[in-house]
């Protein structure tokens, strides 16, 4: 749906529509905020990637799918998964690797799955899902459904072989399949300048004649927009899309590194979070009289009881039976 | 009982299976229009048509993606290798999405998934296009390695592993597709995992797999002839899961033990299969288990170097009378 | 140097020079239809790639080199080996298998080598001798020579992750490399266009913000000017170039393959022999007043001495020694 | 001597060889600007500057290709992954182009380039980043093979790897950068291809590599503490070439061995060990080879099933007593 010319024209469905995002965004951030301290903490291992500062990429995209499409995403997942649907309590659970976990704890951070809601994982190999995201579309296309598939990827994923070999099937295939880049300027401590010689990432689809655009990635209606768009172009006409999302991440490439240094300043730090996401969003509903002080209190309240909840259902959960070790290694 | 080729029957086997289920599907590079790089797929496009039966550009890693992405949403796919030497371009998608995925996801998303194509050397193909991987894939939990010497198996097995909900290597073999063999008119299966004796024997158990069933029964009925030595030719079929309670049974009846297989030495399928008869049939082993293998080199263009780095009948047969203490 | 308006103006060494390309060009088609014949009674064995209908490419890019250029191309590499001086014997004796060949025997048709020569091989994966092309510019950097190299490639090449992942590199690392993608127009049985989602293979430079033309890959002329172009580019700016040669293939994919068939018709091919480079560039000669028969007649005479004496000299020579198995395994 | 981490042992290793050698060079995913994912080659970029510690996109195939490319023409790359899992992605590289073309070009090209990194598991990061690969590339003729234990061994094995002209795989350990050791303060090298008795002993041989050195240590420990055994450890440290001779002569000694590694079991580096054991030192063995390995599963996330999947010294502690037959 475009975007209409001021607020005040919207109904309150829309405006409902708005509150939700602006609701995902906040349980996304404390969210993560939660897991962050429950890793430093030592309750939380391995690597645990941060989505602060991105999450109107999610939020905004993900809205703009049906309940039946796929969506596959990288290690730093657990906004997506989020932004889908899936319980707060499913997915703290998984990186706490407890059997409540919406992978068994099987999984981990960087594998969250939910069949159910269309989620097809967290993949950890940079690019290695990207091939995947185009064989769910090509199945899509193959049993005549609708279905579309959403692959979120980071910026310096473009530079690997699989985006290439995957964009010139998905484009020679028509296959209805939404690469979405999260350009979020760094790939850990490389500036996409040191390591893309094109600095434009939506213009790479003119090697596979796709189309392709570049949105705002700290602004959720752009990104809704945006992704609708492609939504439509891959629902209606069955071809594919490159969406660049220029985003920025707040927090280090993962909890084991650091927030700033040898790679970048924390005065660009510091200034990259006046766009914030969020901040910007909801002062904007607050403007357009959208939103008041007590709807979003009580918000960020209901928000902070979730994340609690669970935390506490994470830490009470047991994890997975001995047993678990050798199951689902095949199916039989 | 009809006689075709090991091409045939795979051929066959394709096309039952892709009548059986519709979510069955072809692809890889040549499968189509040029009816495969090895005619395996003859047929199969004015059959099933472009949907069902998709040539790919060459982009191994994405196209063994594709089809690792489509089983994850239930469709069955077949992806062909053109020769397995090209799949080391693929091998993150197979062993990192195809063998992790189930469990990944506690245990959510099966890869129902074959992968096939020809591997191990032809004739004078040179250093890159002659290799065996067996004991690469049959190192990975989460596959399964299939190796079929014969039509009848190839066939048998292939229906099996397209059937399977577990992503499976199925290593064919280019100097394999000519020979000829009986395969039943009727519809059959061959399980996997399941070892087959090819010959019985007393004296001596020879172990082998692809190529290598046919250089063990030469080696057998010339050690039968020339030494009066009685060979039991165990045929693996499957590599993983490896049919571990057959191997040990017969060298428990033979006491000696030689096994053959085309790959490189160090860490082939041999030295798993050695470790585990030397670990379950100790006190039953009269000599230690030899191997023989192809040679520990990339394989040389000139066709009198290739043919010695190749597992021989006269090299089977001087293993066994090593481990039969003969002169 | 630029082509100069009409033949007449040549000076006697640019007659020369042409002379030498028709010579080259003469004497890979010879050589291609004897290792065919060869191959065709077998003595050669495995799989054997002509070249016949490409001439113009391998012989006029590779004349635009200087002595210590790289050059790496593909399975199809006899005529480039030839065009870089390589001796028909060895080249030959190669195909043969004989220790007297190239590689002694053990790379055969697909691996070619003569590092005298800067020729770094014949290379059978697809696309996996285009990073090795990157390293080899990236060490004539390295070490701040002036050496260009050279890489040769099909274009059903440019699909496959390799391809991707060099070019950026290339781009992004400034390196004096040379891309230079022989479109044949069919990637053995696969049209260009059934397996690319872009025709256009020279615009796929777009994607790393590099130079690129096209050029008729029938023309030898045509194809030294472009190449020449590039050279220059990368060796006093340090810069690669994409080069697409539009040309054809003759024969089949291998000498195992069919010549026409399901993938493309007669027809389609006896149009295409039309443009003969030789044939062409010998009219071109004729005309011009740089060649007359008698002169034509004497090099096409020396060129069937030349590959007869190659073939005798292959079939008196020796297999390698059997300890040759094991040695070259390692370098002690 | 002065002690330092297996991390600044390597790092030292990387200093002075770049020192010794202008044509050595360092490339790889952050190991310039942000010093290292995992730091091994911090400072490097301050010394030796952007054209000798080189950062690259993420494109492991591409830029292992590189390096390849430049050891063909004479420079010596090490090629850092960061860590083996995303290896898989450039394995066509190593395999194809590195370990073959000095064979394939008849003994004109040489190719003396490091892949390094680390291999195995560290903690909880789940199945594509928990994987040990040493059999794989021991599989290949042409390739050399190293994973080293101690920062002694580290610092020496990676100088002889980086003067070698062969490609060398060169597996460290993310859980062993931060363990410490004594290293001199004088120039040495560890040569290539010769194991290490890390203990001796009379009753057992215990044969261990790269992070199994430490479980076997304990283990012996314990055995001789608590059931008066003593074993003798056996670090393998290069695994290709392999000094099969140390290993077969501490069997002969022992007469009885347990072979521990971190990967999968199946057709894993013990396989092979057992193999030729069992082969070269029949009469000597008393027992049956045992072997104690990593689970044969994708790594889990959950931290007591991830501990579960590691050999343990109780679990060595245990073959050994089997294969003592105690109790
Ligand atoms: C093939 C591969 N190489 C290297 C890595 C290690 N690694 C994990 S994330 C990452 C950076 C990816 O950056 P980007 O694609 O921009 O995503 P972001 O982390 O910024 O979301 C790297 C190098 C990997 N996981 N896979
Ligand atoms: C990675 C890889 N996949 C498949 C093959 C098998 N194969 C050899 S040549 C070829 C076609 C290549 O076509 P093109 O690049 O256009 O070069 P041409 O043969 O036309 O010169 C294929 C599919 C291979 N050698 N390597
Ligand atoms: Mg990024
Ligand atoms: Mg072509």
């Amino acid at each position: 749906m475009a975007q209409p010319a001021t607020f005040s024209e919207l109904d309150a469905e829309r405006a409902e529509f708005y509150r939700h995002l602006l609701r995902q965004m906040l349980l996304i951030r404390r969210f993560e905020e939660r897991a962050g301290e429950a890793y430093a903490q030592g309750k939380i291992g391995g690597f645990c990637h941060l989505y602060i500062g991105q999450e109107a990429v999610a939020v905004g995209g993900i809205a703009a799918l049906g309940d039946d499409d796929y969506i596959l995403a990288s290690y730093r997942e657990h906004g997506h998964a989020l932004a889908r649907g899936m319980g707060a309590r499913e997915v703290m659970a998984e990186l706490y690797g407890r059997v409540t976990g919406c992978a068994r704890g099987k999984g981990g951070s960087m594998h969250l799955f939910d069949v159910s809601r269309g989620f097809l994982g967290g993949h950890a190999i940079v690019g290695g899902h990207i091939p995947l995201a185009a064989g769910t579309a090509f199945a899509a296309k193959y049993r005549g459904t609708s279905q579309v598939t959403l692959c979120f990827f980071g910026e310096a994923a473009v530079n690997i072989g699989a985006f290439h070999e995957t964009l010139n099937m998905a484009a020679l295939w028509k296959l209805p399949a939404i690469f979405l880049c999260e350009n979020n300027r760094y790939g850990m401590g490389t500036a996409l300048e040191r390591a893309s010689a094109v600095w434009d990432i939506a213009h790479r689809a003119c090697s596979y004649d796709m189309a392709s655009e570049t949105a705002d990635g700290m602004d959720v209606l752009a990104m809704y927009d945006s992704t609708k768009r492609a939504v439509d172009r891959a629902r209606n006409e069955g071809l594919p899309t490159l969406i660049e999302a220029r985003t920025y991440r707040y927090m280090g490439h993962s909890m084991a590194d650091p927030i700033h240094g040898h790679y970048r300043t924390k005065e660009e730090l510091e200034e990259q979070k006046q766009r914030d996401p969020i901040e910007s969003f909801r002062q904007r509903l607050f403007d357009e009289g959208l939103l008041d002080q007590e709807t979003n209190d009580r918000m960020v309240a209901d928000i902070e009881e979730e994340v609690e909840d669970a935390v506490k259902f994470s830490e009470d959960s047991a994890d997975p039976d001995d047993e678990e070790l050798f199951t689902d290694v095949y199916r039989d | 009982m009809s006689t075709v080729t090991y091409r045939d029957a795979l051929n066959q086997a394709l096309r039952e299976e892709m009548e059986r289920d519709p979510n069955v599907f072809l692809m890889g590079e040549e499968v189509g229009v040029y009816q495969g790089a090895y005619k395996v797929s003859r047929g199969l496009l004015e059959r099933f048509g472009e949907q069902r039966v998709v040539d790919t550009p060459i982009a191994e890693l994405g196209f063994a993606g594709v089809g690792v992405g489509a089983a994850m949403v239930g469709l069955r796919p077949i992806i062909e290798f053109m020769t397995w030497n090209f799949a080391l371009l693929a091998i993150d998608e197979v062993v990192n999405s195809a063998a992790k995925m189930l469990y990944m996801s506690g245990g959510q998303m099966p890869i129902p998934i074959v992968f096939r194509g020809p591997g191990g050397a032809a004739l004078q193909l040179g250093a890159q296009h002659s290799q065996a991987f067996e004991s690469w894939y049959a190192h990975v939990p989460g596959l399964k390695v299939v190796a079929p010497a014969t039509p009848y198996d190839a066939k048998g097995l292939l229906k099996s592993a397209i059937r399977d909900d577990n992503p499976v290597v199925f290593l064919e073999g280019e100097m394999l597709y000519n020979t000829k063999g009986e395969v039943p008119e009727e519809e059959y299966v061959v399980p996997l995992g399941v070892a087959d004796v090819k010959r019985e024997g007393t004296d001596v158990t020879v172990i082998v797999h692809s190529k290598t069933v046919a250089v063990g029964m030469k080696a057998a009925q010339q050690l039968e002839e020339e030494h009066d030595i009685s060979a039991e030719v165990v045929d693996l079929r499957t590599i993983r899961p490896l049919d571990s309670q057959a191997i040990v049974q017969s060298v428990q009846k033979t006491n000696r033990c030689v096994i053959v297989e085309e790959g490189w030495p160090f860490c082939g399928v041999g030295a798993q299969v050695a470790f585990e008869i030397q670990r379950d049939a100790f006190d039953d082993l009269d000599a230690p288990v030899e191997r023989v293998t192809g040679a520990d080199v990339p394989m040389p263009y000139n066709k009198k170097l290739e043919r010695a780095t190749k597992p021989s009948p006269a090299a089977v047969v001087d293993a066994v009378k090593r481990v039969a203490y003969i002169d």
